[in-house]
Parts: structure tokens; sequence; C-alpha cells
């Protein structure tokens, strides 16, 4: 028995007596039953076992402090309506922003933040990580660590300028349809059918093979797959304003169709459509790192995570986590919009179950 | 030689048959026991080296197949095709483990004096898995499939200077060329003349996929997997395995991973920047061979500043090829000399200086030719190779110590032979390996050659190409090739960098020839039939 | 109260208090309430929304909502004290001995299961009956609560049934374990008057039968009156007074009962035609109107509404009532007969209608929370009308703002730049009366204005709208089931019922007989303040000459939530 | 039930529509791509003469729209033509690479689909739990990684490291049952990881959304444990989204494969339409594309119809 060991069980112990003390029924129940697992844990697994659920348990608490502590920082500078609102969020959501927050920070800043250039060979091959190289570099000698800074820049910016497209032409026509009706309603649907029949991917490879794979085209591409999802939505949603008596009521007036999407039906629909946003965000993301996966994305040397995991991936058989950080780098800013995209729904449907 | 040493080279051949080690290895540890190389070699065939053994399920990774790939062969265009084709087809000579040509569904060949008339005497016991004996007919038909104006063969501008194709007997077949070609035994080894079996109107019979090469198509997908067996009574040594699996593993990963894991024997390439990391791998060979494949830089000669040879050769100078090598090819090239002839080819020329980087006397070299600060564009796409935009970027940095500034201009990856090649005065090219010298010289430096890429003209370089066609005695021929290929290098418009190699790798429990062919990964496509287990 | 001796306390609530979350804080909702009931005692709980009532019921369950806690006080039901029992204990209560009949049975009742396997579930459950046992009880309590067809009518979804036999068999659900206690949440509020009035006499006659104990939770006191024997009346969470029935009718104490009981007494001085010539403003001339594909849903619609005159369009729900307003406005293009606009022919479809005719005819919704956008400033519902019609900008926009503002009497510095969520009900009510009379129209039309709201602010909307028309010379069509608002504000009746109007008049002719016989129908129908009512009108007319049997309701569809 | 049927047969009507424009799309889509068939077909060893006499022989000198109406005389009589490039029937060329994907996706949907809707269930009963909160990040992890990546790991623990799958699923002929299942687990379990998370977070969702409801109320306030109201009142009126998102996912296990069959070498219909479009082999990129348009449209057919059913107002009129 290590002082490690003893020392790991004390402490669990000794907060599982607190919690009961202080009458946490949570708490406790959470620090004893880690505390049973650990025994299984530790007998299975050993020491290594211990120090493994220490240091999750160390990583989650530190996500969990930082998120607490970026949540109380973004209530003390908002609007206080806002922070009203922020108050509501769970600690994932906060989670969720402050990794967005990050991301957005490192893309903006790249060129001051990234140590090296994207493209600059600095180094050997797959050089060990160093102090000038926090990860080392790549096939080429490039400097990991910044090719992933610029990678949130470059994938990032792409993904959200397709998204916002895809919402601007669907959006759009959503609403036209939901308010025209009719015949152009019906066209649309069945255009947007049409659209969503044909799988993304195969789409998107065909469109790519036609045009080139150049930015604005993976954007425009992009956007037109995704646009009858939001059509789709938002006719859906402005379905059910539409019926409202309050649009009647701008109708009967003789409001022309412009002024009842703009005013009557666009702020009512917001909320379902910043929450479709953030999904379809994911969703777009990882279409664009399929592309690159593919070899249909961003062009090299630009900085690519799709790109990057595939360059990498046959290192993955040999234990070299290269690869896996910027696959990593997708999932995390995906499960961080996803956890802020969850909290809006959660509000927006005003459901406190 | 101490006792001590004695035991350990003991073990050392132990473990050589057993296959714990390499070829590679063994000769290491040997030198390091203090055995001289050529004896190591001696002890490795003698004591090391084991035996082909016949069996096993023998599965065969490749990394470039198509499911619309078919069993013509004018339309071979992948791996699978190609090593499929070499597989379960036969041809009329091939391309042995040392790079000499030796015979396959021909026993033997001979021209007459001037090279325009060739004899082939085919093999009397060679048959078509569906035991149709092979027969002259075959051949002709096949050869035909690719002549003609009606053919829609990849091949045919090698068979151009075919006049004629006679049968003399069952057995025998007569070419007739137009113009003397002493190479015509080593074109018949290239990848569209398989023998496929004749129908009555003269026309091949490709469809049903028979043939008579060492193992017949069981069943198979194209671009998926193809499972073969021994055809029993093949007519050359060889087909040590039962059953060959041939898998198409076109993603680089799966290609690995499946070998790493042992789920296949070999793999026809490996990617490079992992070669180091496999090596490590106690379970698996690797094999760095060169080949005639090339990565070439054409310059218009006949355009300015190209058309002054002290700029091409100062452009040539600029490189730095070690580091290029090591950086984008991981090591896995051969470093070329600016001339077109590969030491995986015959006649290759031995003994001409190798040209390395000079920066300082490429600067004495422009200011020569007038031209300081140099400024030109270099066209580059990664669809030509892969890192070949890196490359470019690599060589415009090294340059810059010369004193010249290359602008890398990246081109659209589609259409990049359509619009770049032949149109931009200086891009970057890749070539496949061509079987033989002439084939590559006459194809893209002959002075009226439609894909003359760099517009060179070299009166002497011609004459001696003419020459050396025709030319039966090998040591005269050697001779033209080594002027040929000093001219190329001294006034010639191609930088080459390098050949690049073949990395292939297969597991260690597979038995390989100590000499590989260089004509195409794994032994020249025929693993199948060169290799064995050794387990 | 002598009626019930102190041994036979069924439940006792001491100081009840509950909280619910809103705003990231726990605020009070009820405020220290007392209630004793005793066995088969019913006691009526009465109030405006917001004023507890339905927690009470909950509570008494042992049940707090989503959103909710119990923070103090105690409730004992038969000796068992409820609020420190466990879950699993309070559960074994609920269906077994307290039993709960929800506001709508086609709410509450699931659309998945049949209608006796729903009832059957909680004496199976109770292991108290056998599945085929309960199958046979169910259809006795059926035929008990005078439900149509007893031996089939189980074996439907509750979608094929129509509101007031739901609420029926949801009392007949709530009668399967014969619980101690019944609690009856606004049962009857979301029915027609002719359906409400059947519910009300099964319910009153099972809870006799087995001398159940109830609360009865409503906002109407003529029902309470009917069904209780004790009134609880609560304000804001908090009890105001309790009285027996008789009592709390005839001599109410405390200011704000009074102040309940005084609503009924508003009526306005009838107006007639005008006799000098002057043509009707709006003019219904013989209107067929069918939905797309549908049946005929108004047939022969005929009337007119004068200049500065009340038109009262009653009718039960599927009358058709709304839909003469939806031809009037041109939503719903007649397929035959015309709208006449001043003597002027209006063109079927609104799109067609010119600015000027669109301005002249407006409309006041129904559900204010649906008729204001809750996006938009009140300062821009009401400005935007003026703004459209009149090009009124800046200044005088404001101003125009401001003067309407004042009209609905809400304090413009005040409300210029909320939003209609920040607003109570009548307030939103009067926001949309302002954004009509902003069009400065001759017309307007009312549709069920006041149903939605509670009696004291309805009252306000009515004065409100009476003292517009004084001042503004508006005419009203005035869509309603409510005979007490006919009462009080109509100039004119028009009583509609199944797309025809089947008798129209002055209001004084309206309200005197001889009547029609649907007239008769809903005018008898409509619950009075005596406590005897319920039993005379039973007596008078025979159990099976009420409700649904007594009018001729096409489908006999009920009024369904439409929130 | 005359009503479904009317309902399926106006579908149907509309899908044919759906596929008519598709297949122009697509045709004109192929049309546009840059590069020439035969030079792709005929690779670095391309003459002109050559080429002109393949383009002749594939007979690509017609006009654009001939040869639309040509495939399309044919298509209508259940003859998808030929490939161009190796000249074999495409029915023949994507019958089994369809009965492939088919037995991928079956065998993904077997395992995804109920433990989806049990686990969906299941947090639901449990929400606001550490459990409901852990499968929460889970699942949203899940979803959220590439598939490739998630591919990549399970090939590095479940075969690189352990050994105890195959890491490639080619398939070959006279393969067990046994061996089938498992040398296609590791993309199967791949797809399952894919599509649970979105199937069950809906589940979840649906049955959720309904506890607001009155009858859920009345179900806990008659008495019944809470198990009893997820399960016997919420679950059944949960079923038309769940059915719509079950019918997503089977969709997407169809259409969406790509990047799982190229991780994991299997030889699916996505494979082959990634090649025939790099091949600019019409007939096949025309065929697959109208396979995953069918699938699209008679998937969200079912999920219309499967929803009706389950919906006893549809079901049982009044």
């Amino acid at each position: 028995m290590s002082v490690f060991v003893i020392g790991y069980y004390t402490i669990l112990i000794a907060a599982s007596c607190l919690a009961v003390y202080f009458e946490r029924r949570r708490v406790f129940m959470l620090l004893f039953s880690l505390t049973l697992v650990s025994f299984v844990a530790g007998i299975i697994g050993g020491v290594g076992a211990l120090r493994t659920i220490t240091t999750l348990a160390a990583v989650l608490s530190l996500a969990a402090g930082v998120s607490y502590a970026f949540k109380e920082f973004l209530v003390q500078i908002a609007r206080p309506g806002l922070a009203r609102e922020l108050r509501t969020a769970p600690l994932t959501a906060a989670f969720g922003m402050f990794v967005i927050f990050t991301y957005a920070i490192a893309g903006i800043f790249a060129p001051w933040i990234a140590p090296h250039g994207q493209a600059e060979v600095i180094s050997t091959s797959f050089a060990p990580p160093d102090a000038n190289m926090l990860l080392g570099a790549d096939q080429l000698g490039r400097d990991i660590f910044s090719r992933i800074i610029y990678g949130a820049r470059n994938t990032v910016g792409l993904a959200l300028a397709a998204t916002i497209l895809a919402f601007v032409m669907g959006a759009f026509a959503g609403l036209l349809a939901a308010v025209k009706g009719g015949w152009f309603d019906q066209f649309m649907g069945r255009f947007a059918d049409v659209i969503m029949s044909v799988p993304s991917l195969i789409f998107a490879l065909l469109m790519l093979s036609i045009f080139g794979t150049n930015l604005f085209v993976i954007v425009v591409v992009v956007a037109v797959i995704y646009s009858p999802r939001v059509f789709r939505l938002t006719r859906a949603v402005a379905g059910n304003v539409v019926v409202m008596d309050y649009i009647e009521a701008a109708k009967l007036r003789g409001e022309g169709d412009w002024y009842l999407i703009r005013r009557e039906i666009l702020p009512n629909s917001t909320a379902p459509l910043v929450a479709e946003f953030g999904l379809e965000f994911c969703f777009v993301f990882l279409l664009i790192a399929g592309l690159s996966f593919l070899g249909l994305g961003i062009q090299p040397p630009t900085a690519d995570w799709g790109s990057m995991v595939r360059e990498n991936a046959t290192l993955i058989s040999f234990g070299d986590v290269t690869p896996l950080i910027p696959a990593a780098a997708i999932a995390l800013l995906t499960v961080a919009v996803n956890f802020v995209v969850d909290w809006m729904l959660f509000r927006s449907s005003g459901l406190k179950g | 030689m101490s006792k001590k040493n004695q035991a350990q080279l003991d073990r050392l051949a132990d473990a050589a048959r057993q296959g714990r080690i390499s070829r590679r290895d063994f000769m290491h540890y040997s030198v390091a026991a203090g055995l001289t190389a050529t004896t190591a070699t001696g002890l490795w065939t003698t004591k090391a080296a084991a035996q082909p053994k016949s069996g096993g399920n023998f599965r065969w990774g490749l990394h470039d197949g198509n499911t619309s790939d078919t069993h013509d062969p004018g339309t071979y265009v992948t791996r699978q095709n190609i090593f499929l084709a070499h597989t379960h087809r036969s041809y009329l000579t091939m391309i042995m483990g040392d790079g000499s040509l030796g015979p396959d569904l021909a026993d033997s060949w001979e021209a007459n004096d001037d090279a325009t008339e060739w004899t082939f005497d085919l093999n009397q016991e060679a048959a078509f898995h569906s035991g149709k004996p092979v027969t002259a007919d075959d051949v002709i038909a096949s050869l035909n499939h690719h002549r003609g104006d009606d053919t829609t063969s990849a091949a045919k501008a090698l068979l151009t200077d075919v006049s004629d194709i006679a049968k003399d007997g069952d057995h025998t077949i007569v070419v007739t060329l137009s113009r003397g070609n002493a190479d015509l035994p080593w074109l018949m080894t290239d990848y569209h003349f398989a023998i496929c079996p004749a129908n009555d109107d003269g026309t091949i019979d490709w469809q049903s996929g028979d043939g008579s090469g060492p193992y017949k198509i069981d069943s198979g997908e194209w671009g998926v997997q193809f499972t073969l067996s021994r055809h029993d009574g093949w007519h050359r040594e060889g087909a040590y395995f039962d059953t060959v699996e041939i898998l198409t593993l076109n993603d680089p990963n799966a290609r690995q991973t499946a070998l790493v894991t042992g789920d296949v024997h070999a793999v026809s390439l490996i990617e490079l920047k992992t070669m180091g990391l496999l090596q490590r791998d106690p379970n698996l060979d690797i094999h760095n061979v060169p080949s005639a494949a090339a990565i070439t830089m054409p310059m218009f000669c006949d355009q300015a500043p190209f058309d002054n040879v002290d700029v091409r050769n100062a452009m040539k100078l600029a490189m730095n090829r070690d580091e290029i090598i090591e950086k984008i090819t991981f090591g896995a090239a051969t470093k070329a000399n600016d001339f077109h002839h590969s030491p995986a080819q015959p006649y290759y020329p031995e003994g001409i200086p190798q040209r390395d980087y000079d920066p300082d006397q490429a600067r004495s070299l422009l200011q020569k030719a007038g031209a300081e600060g140099l400024t030109v564009n270099l066209s580059a796409a990664d669809s030509v190779y892969a890192g070949a935009v890196d490359m470019a970027v690599l060589y415009a940095e090294q340059a810059r110590a010369a004193g010249i500034n290359i602008n890398v201009v990246r081109e659209p990856n589609d259409g990049y032979y359509s619009d770049v090649w032949l149109t931009k005065p200086f891009c970057l090219v890749s070539w496949g390996a061509r079987p033989t010298p002439d084939v590559m010289y006459t194809l893209a430096y002959k002075d009226d050659a439609a894909w003359n890429e760099s517009h060179w003209q070299n009166e002497r370089f011609n004459e001696l190409l003419l020459q050396a066609k025709s030319e039966l005695d090998e040591s005269l021929r050697a001779e033209m090739y080594a002027e040929m290929a000093t001219l190329a290098r001294d006034d010639g418009g191609t930088i080459i960098p390098f050949f690049n190699n073949f990395v292939y790798a297969n597991r260690a429990n597979v038995g390989t020839p100590e000499e590989l062919a260089a004509s195409w990964e794994n032994d020249g496509a025929r693993a199948a039939s060169r290799w064995w287990f050794t387990d | 109260m002598g009626r019930f001796s102190d041994k036979d306390v069924l439940l006792d609530i001491e100081d009840l208090r509950i909280e619910g979350y809103s705003d990231e804080t726990w605020v009070p909702i009820i405020k220290g309430v007392d209630l004793k009931l005793h066995r088969g005692e019913v006691m009526g709980l009465i109030g405006e929304s917001g004023a507890g009532k339905s927690t009470i019921g909950a509570a008494a369950m042992g049940y707090a909502r989503d959103g909710t806690r119990i923070s103090g006080g105690s409730i004992e039901f038969d000796g068992m004290e409820l609020t420190t029992a466990s879950e699993g204990e309070r559960r074994a209560l609920r269906g077994s001995r307290i039993a709960y009949v929800a506001q709508s049975a086609a709410a509450s009742f699931n659309p998945a299961h049949k209608i006796i396997d729903q009832h059957t579930e909680a004496p199976v459950h109770y292991r108290i009956k056998k599945r085929m046992e309960a199958q046979e009880d169910a259809k006795e309590l059926y035929e008990r609560l005078r439900l149509p067809n007893p031996q089939e009518i189980g074996f439907r979804y509750p979608h094929q049934v129509s509101g007031g036999q739901l609420q029926r068999a949801m009392t007949a659900m709530a009668m399967s374990c014969r619980p101690d206690l019944i609690i009856f949440d606004e049962p009857t509020t979301a029915l027609d008057v002719t359906t409400q009035i059947e519910v009300l006499a099964a319910i009153r006659d099972i809870v006799d039968q087995f001398n159940t104990a109830a609360i009865y939770i409503t906002h109407d006191l003529a029902v309470v009156a009917q069904m209780a024997d004790t009134i609880k009346v609560l304000l804001k969470g908090e009890e105001v007074e309790q009285a027996s029935t008789d009592r709390m009718l005839s001599d109410p104490q405390e200011d704000y009962t009074k102040s309940l009981w005084a609503v009924r007494s508003f009526k306005r001085p009838q107006k007639a035609r005008p006799t000098d010539g002057t043509k009707p403003i709006i003019s219904v001339r013989g209107v067929d109107a069918s939905y797309t594909g549908g049946d005929k849903v108004l047939d022969d619609v005929s009337f007119d509404i004068y200049p500065g005159m009340t038109v009262a369009v009653v009718g039960e729900s599927g009358s058709g009532k709304s839909t003469t307003a939806r031809v009037i406005t041109g939503l719903l293009p007649p397929s035959k007969g015309d709208v006449l606009l001043n003597g002027e022919p209006l063109p079927p479809k609104y799109t067609n209608r010119t600015r000027d005719q669109l301005r002249q005819a407006q409309m006041i919704y129904q559900m204010a929370d649906t008729a204001l956008n809750p996006k938009v400033r009140i300062r821009e519902i009401i400005g935007r009308p003026a703004q459209f019609y009149s090009g009124l900008k800046g200044p005088a926009l404001k101003q125009r703002v401001d003067e309407l503002l004042d009209l609905i009497e809400l304090e413009p510095s005040k409300y210029y730049n909320r939003y209609p969520p920040e607003l109570s009900g009548g307030q939103k009510q009067r926001i949309g009366i302002a954004r009509a009379l902003a069009a400065e129209p001759d017309f307007i039309i009312c549709d069920e204005v006041t149903s939605a709201l509670d009696q004291l602010v309805a009252e306000g909307i009515l004065k409100l709208l009476d003292r517009l028309q004084r001042e503004l010379n508006l005419a009203y069509m005035f869509i309603t089931h409510d005979l007490a608002t006919v009462r009080s504000i109509a100039d004119e009746v028009v009583v509609m019922q199944n797309g025809r109007v089947v008798e129209q008049g002055p209001k004084d002719q309206m309200f005197t007989p001889p009547h029609h016989p649907y007239t008769d129908l809903l005018l008898s129908s409509v619950p009075e303040m005596d406590p005897n009512w319920l039993t005379t009108l039973l007596e008078e007319r025979g159990v099976d000459n009420i409700g649904e049997a007594g009018s001729e309701t096409k489908d006999g569809s009920e009024k369904t939530q439409s929130a | 039930m005359s009503d479904i049927f009317k309902l399926v047969m106006k579908r149907l009507g509309l899908g044919l529509v759906t596929l008519l424009v598709v297949s122009i799309l697509i045709f004109f889509a192929v049309e546009l791509l840059p590069g020439d068939i035969a030079q792709a077909v005929l690779g670095q060893g391309a003459t002109e003469e050559t080429v002109a006499t393949l383009r002749e022989r594939m007979g690509l000198n017609d006009p654009a729209i001939v040869r639309y109406l040509d495939w399309l005389g044919g298509a209508v009589r259940g003859d998808f033509g030929v490939s161009l490039i190796s000249g074999g029937s495409v029915g023949d060329a994507i019958t089994q690479r369809f009965l492939n994907t088919l037995f991928l996706a079956t065998y993904a949907a077997v395992i995804a689909v109920p433990f989806a809707i049990v686990l969906g269930v299941l947090v639901a009963l449990m929400r606001d739990t550490l459990f409901d909160r852990a499968a929460n990040i889970l699942t949203l992890t899940s979803i959220s990684s590439p598939e490739f990546f998630l591919g990549y790991v399970l090939i590095l623990y479940l075969s690189v490291k352990t050994g105890w799958f195959p890491a490639i699923s080619s398939l070959s002929a006279g393969m067990s049952f046994g061996e089938l299942l498992e040398r296609t687990f590791l993309p199967a379990l791949t797809l399952v990881l894919v599509v649970t998370a979105h199937m069950m977070r809906m589940t979840r969702a649906a049955i959720i959304n309904l506890l607001a409801s009155p009858y859920i109320e009345m179900a806990r306030l008659k008495g019944m444990p809470p198990w009893k109201v997820i399960v016997k009142h919420a679950l059944p009126n949960a079923w038309a989204p769940i059915i719509n998102v079950v019918a997503l996912n089977l969709a997407y296990l169809i259409t969406g494969v790509v990047l799982v069959e190229v991780v994991f070498v299997y030889p699916g219909i996505g494979q082959l339409l990634v090649d025939a479009v790099a091949k600019r082999d019409f007939p096949i990129v025309q065929a697959c594309c109208l396979i995953f348009a069918a699938t699209f449209i008679l998937l969200n057919l079912a999920a219309d119809v499967g929803s009706i059913l389950t919906n006893p107002r549809l079901r049982h009129p009044k």
C-alpha cells in the first residue's frame, strides 16, 4: 500500500463523511459510490487504475471549476436581462460557452497565438514535442500546435460561413413558403425533398468534383445541402406562427409579405432557429471534416482538422495520439455547441422536467 | 574468426531460417560480427535463406483498385489490374529478380541482324486454366488487341512500329517491325500485353478472366477482392501458395492496420511517413526498392530563360536532392542525376558523377548567363505526387540560396495533364515506370516526340537514340546509353530530383527471394508466384 | 356546518404553504391556508385565476406539481400526515382513496388507450378488482352517469367520444376504486352551457349516491352554488372567507366576495335601430360558406349591424359565430351571398379589399395571448395601424399612441416600451382594443373578448367598450356564448345554431318568451345563483331532457382548449 | 384504412416525381463533371485516337438529352443500362453491393434501434439524475465525433491492441454467417455508436415532451408508479417522433455510410458510388443515387404510415 493509495481512500472516505454530516445526499452518493468503484477498480487495475480515476476526477473538476468561473464572469459583464438568463445555465452549457469562446479567440487571433505559420516547415518530420513545439511536428516538420490553432480559424470559419449561408437561404425560403402558402409552398417542399433525398456526402462529392474544391464552392455546396433542413424547420416553426391571431390581424390590416416575415414571424421563430443553428453547425462541421477526410475539403497546406486527421491517421496504429488531437478538437467543439444548444432548447421549450 | 563469433553467426542463421530476422538484419549483424559483406551474402544464401516451401493462403492487400476495373488488358490501369494480371495471366517474357529478362510463355527469342524481325518460341506445356493449350494464335490475337485503328488499348503506342505478327507453327510467332528495335522482348513485359485465349474471329476472350498464369481465379469482385487457387501444371517454377486472396485496400490506414494485425500477409504500399515506425515491428519486413518511376521538372528549352544551358544547369544545381528525398519521400527514393534512366532499368550507366546541391556554382552560372536574380514560376499540383506542392516549396526555399526566385503556382488537381503539362514552361510531372531507357527516351526526350516535355533538341542524343534502338550488342548499347545520359544531364532541360522507390511490406513469416524485381511493387507484381510462407 | 361532526374529519389541512419556482427563486403561491373537510362533504373552492385553487386541490392528494413544492403546514388525510409520508405511501392513496377529475377530460384521457382500459387501470393496479370485474363495474358506473350506450362506450378511444361524455367517463373513472375523496378541478369550465348542465347533474348525483367527499374547484359562482355544501373563497393564495353555501350567497362578509357577487349587475341601456334611413354599416346577405372540401358551415346567414349599435351573436361552439366573422373580414370568401359595407358590396377576399375598406372593419380577439405579437413593443403594436393607415410618423405617431393608451386607461409612459408578455390578461385585451381603435374604424368585431378573463376584469373590459362606443360611435359585432354578457351589453341579438340564424331581434324581445326552442334551451341552461336552480330545473325538465339530449347540435362537439 | 392507402398512393406518386427530378439532376451533374470518361479509362497511355474510338464505342458522342432519354426509356422498363467502363450490367454491379450495404445497415439497426429506445426510456425515467447526465454527455460526444474518428479509435482498441476483431471487413464468398458477423462487427459497432445517440436522445425528448400533458398528470394522480407512467402512458404517444427519427437513421445507415466503408474497406454501395463518380460512370452513379433517393423516400413514407398506425386518432376515425 503506497502513500498514494492510503491518501486516496482517506480523502474519499473523509469527504463522504463530511457530505453525510452536512446532509448533502447527492454528494455523498457520488463520493461513496466512487469509493466503492475504486475498490473494485483498484483490485482489478491496481494503482494505475486509481491514478487514472484521480486524473479523470481532477480533469472533470477542473473543467467544472473553469465553467463555473466563466459563467460568473459572463454574468458579471452581461446586461442585467442577459445576466439573469445566464445564471440559469447549467455547468455543461457554461463549459460549452467557454469552449466556444476559446475557439473563437484561437480562430480570430490565430496568427498572433500560433508560434509558427501553418505551412512553415520548422523541423524534421515527426519531431517529438519540445519547448518550441508543444505537440511536436507533423509529417513535414510543421508545428502541430500552430496548425491546430490555424485549423480553428480555417475549419470553423468555413463551417460557420456555410451554416450562415444555409440559414439565410433556408430560413428565407421557409418563411416565404409559410406566408405565401399554396403552390409556392408545395413547390419548395418538393424541391427540398429532392435535395434531401440525395445523400449529403454524395451530393457534395458530385458538386465539388464539378466546380472544383475551392473555399467558395465548398461553402455554397454545403449550404445548398443543408438549407432544405433549415427550410423544413423554418417552415414548420413559421407554420405555427402564421396561424396566430396577430398574423391574421396584420394580414387584415393589409400588410405585405415582407413586413409579415420581418416584423411578425421572424422575431417569433428565432429561438428554435438559433438552437437549430447550433445543431446544423455541428452537422456542417462534421460534413466538412468528412469531405476533408475524403480529400475533397480545404486544400493543403491550409491547416484543417479533417485533413490533419486523414494525413496522420496511419499513426494511430502505433499508439501515436497526433491524429487524435484534431479529431478531438472537432469533437470538443461540437460537444460544446451541443451543450449550449441543449440549454437553449430547454429554455425555449420551457420544459422544466 | 573467433569461436564466439561463429556461435553468434549460427544463431543468426537459425533466426533467419525461422524468419525471425530479415536479410538486411542478418547482413547487418554478420558484418558487425566481423564478416565481409560478400561472405555474409554467401552465408545467407547457403545457410540462412530458407528453401521455398509450398502451402498456405496468401492474403495480399493492394493500394490501388477500382470497382470499375475490368479484365480487358487494353484498359489495365490500376495495381489491382496489373497485379492480378501477373498472377492469373502470362506474358511472353518477364523481368527477373536480378533485373534481367527471363522467359515466361516464350522459352526463347531471337532477332535478325537489324532487329526488325523477332522470333518467339512458345513453351509447349503452357495451358490456360480452362485446359486449352496456349498457342501462337492466342499470342497473336492478344497482341493484335492493342493494334489497329479501332483499338482502344492504352498500349497502342508501344506497338506502332510493329508491321506484322505471324505464326510459324503452333508454338512460334514472328514479329516484324518497320524499324529495328532491340528492346522488343523487354516491351513484351509491359503489363498490357497479357496473353488471353483467342476467339475464332481473331479477337480475344478477355471477359471470362481466363489466363495461363500461376493462379486461376475462383471468384472475385473488382475493387474488393479476388480469390485464386494454384494453377497446377503452370509452365514455370514457383507458385508456392495454395491459394491467394488479392484485396483492394485503398485506404492507407486500413491497409496498414490489416498488415500490422496480420489480416493480410503483404501490402503493395505503405505510407512513407510510417515507414520508420513499421520497421521497428519485428513481425514485419519492409522493402525499399528503387524503381524506374520518376518525378521530373521539365523546362522549355526553347523559351527564355531556359533557352540558355547555363540557366538550366544552374536550376539543376540549385536543388538539394538529399533534403527533398529525406523530407518529401522519407528516404524512399533513389537520388537521380537529371537523366531519365533508372538503376532499375537495364543498361544503367554507372560512373556518371552525381550532381549535388551547389548554390555557389549555380550563382556563378547564372552570372555567366547574365541572369542574376532570376525569377521563374513553377507549376505543381498534389495530384501529381503526394507532397508535390510541398516539394516545390522546399525547392524554392533551396534555390533562394542561389539567388533564384521560384514562385510556386498551385494548379488545380483536375485536368493538370491537359492544362499544365506541356503548356506551362516549368512544371512538376510524375512518370510511371517504363521497361527500358529506349521507351522512356523515345516517349519524352526524342526531338519530335509529342510528349517531349522540355522541348529539348539535341542532334547527337537523337542520333544515338536511333542507333541504340536496333543495336543488338549489349555492351555497345550500354555505351551509347551512357553517352545519352551524360548529354541529358549536362544539356537537357529536365531536372530529375529522384526516382521514387517502391516501399512495400510483408509479414515476417513470408519468405522472399534475395533480389526483388524492380518493375513493380511486391517483386515485380509477382509476389504470388515468387514468395512463400516460412512457417 | 351542523351536518358534519368533527369526528368525521377526512381531510385536515393546516397552514398550508406552497412555493413555486420562477426566476431562480421560490415564491409563495399558497400562503397559509386551512381546510377541513368531513366525510361526505362537498366543498367549493372559488377564486380567480392565480388564487391557488388547483394547487390546493393537488396538495390535498399530497401532490406538488412540477416546479412547486410544499414548504410548510400539514396535510392530514384520514389520520395520515401526507407532508412527511414517503412518496410510495402517498402514491398508494392516489387513485384508490383520493381521486381526481381534471378540467379537460379530452386532454386528460390518454389518447392511446381505450377509455375502459384507463378506467380499470387503478383498480387492477391496486388489486381491488380483477380486470373483468372492473370492466363490469365501469359499465355500471357509466349507466349511473347516464352515458349513452354504457355497455360499449368504454371500448372507444377518447377522441371518439364527445367532451361532455368524456367528462362523465372521467368522473366514473374517479369512482372506480370508490375513493373517500374526489378533487374536481373545474370539470365543466371547458364545456358549453347545455353540456355543462348534464355533467353537473351527473356529478352531483354520483357524489350523493356514494356519499363521497369532494372538493369542487371552480371560478363560476353559479356552478358551485349547485354543487357545494360549503364554499371557501380564495384570493392570491389566501383564504378570504368560508361559509355554508346558503350563507355565502345570501350574506357574504368580505368586500372581495361582495364584489364577485356584484359582477352581474352591469347593464347598459338598450339602443334601438336608427329610423332616419341610415344604412347598416355591415350587412350580411344570405351567406353560405364552407371550408375547403368540407360541409357547409354557414347556411343562408343574414343580419344587419347599424352604426353605433352592438349586435351580439350567440350560439354554442360549432354554431358558426366565428365563421361569420371570418366571412365579414374576408378571410373566408363565402360560397354564396355577400357582405355590404355601408351599402357597398365588399370584395369577398380580404386581399382584394382597399386599404380603407380594411381599415373600417377591425377585430378584437378572444385570446389576447395569441392576438398580440409577444416580440413587438406596445408602442409598435398600437402605432403600426396608425402609421400604416394614416401615415403618421415621429412625434405625431407618438402622440397618437399616447392618446390611444389614454383611451384604454393605461398610463402611456409606463406601457409605451413594454412587451405583451409583461402585461396581465386584462391589460393585453386593452392593448388589443387600442390596436383596433388605432385604425379609426367604424365597426369592430369582438370575438369572445371576455371569455378568457376573470369576471372582474371582464367587467372592466365591457365597461371600456361601452364607453368607447359612446364616445366614438362604434358599431360592435359581439360574438359570445355567454348570455350574461349579452344581457349586459347588447342592443340586438342573433342566435345561431348549426350555421343557421335561428332567431334575431332586439335584446328585450329575445329575453322575454316566447322563444325559439333552441334559444329557450340556451337561456334555461345558464346556471343561476340560486342553490336550488339545478334541482328545480331537473324536476321541471326531467333528467333525460337536458344537455345534449335537449339540444340538437350536430355532433355535440365540445369546446376544446385552444391553447 | 382506405385513407392510409390513399395517402400511400399519393406519396408514392410524389416519390416517383422526386426520383425523376433526382435522375435529371444527377444526369446533368455527371454531364458537368470535368474531364473525359474515355480519358479517365485509358489513363496515362491515352492517345487522341484511342480516346476518340472509346468515346464512339461508349456512345458519348450523342447529345446529352438523347442519352438521358435513352437511359430513362430503359430505366422505366427496369433496365438501368450497362456500366460505361466495365460494360457489365448495372444491375449485376449494384445488386451484391447493395445487399452488403443492407446487411451492414440491418446488423447495425438490429442492435441500435432496440438499444436506443430502451436507453431512451430509461434516461427519461431517470431524468435529471447522474445517469441521465452521463448518458447525455456520452451521447453528445458520440454524435459529435466524426465517424472516421470513431472507426479509427475502435480499430485501435478492438483490433490493433487486443486483436479481438479484424480491422478490415473484406467479405468473401462462402463465409459462414458467424464469420460474417465477426468480420463486420467493427463497422457495425461504429454505426451503432453514430445512430444510437441520435435515436436515444429523440426518444428521451419525445417522452419528456409529453410529461407536461394533462393525461400524464392524470396517470400520476391515479397513483401509477413512474415507470408505468412512462412506459404505459407516455411511450405510446411518443411513437410518432420516435419512428420518424428511427426512419431517418435507417436511411442514414443505408445512404450515409461512405466514410465507414472507406475506413473498414467494406464493399458497400457507397464505395461503388464514389468510385463511379471518380470514373464518371454515369449509369452506375445514376442507379446508386436513385437507390439512395428511393430508400430515403420509402423510409420516410414508412415513417409516416407508422406514425398514423400508432396514432389512435387516425387509426380509429370518429
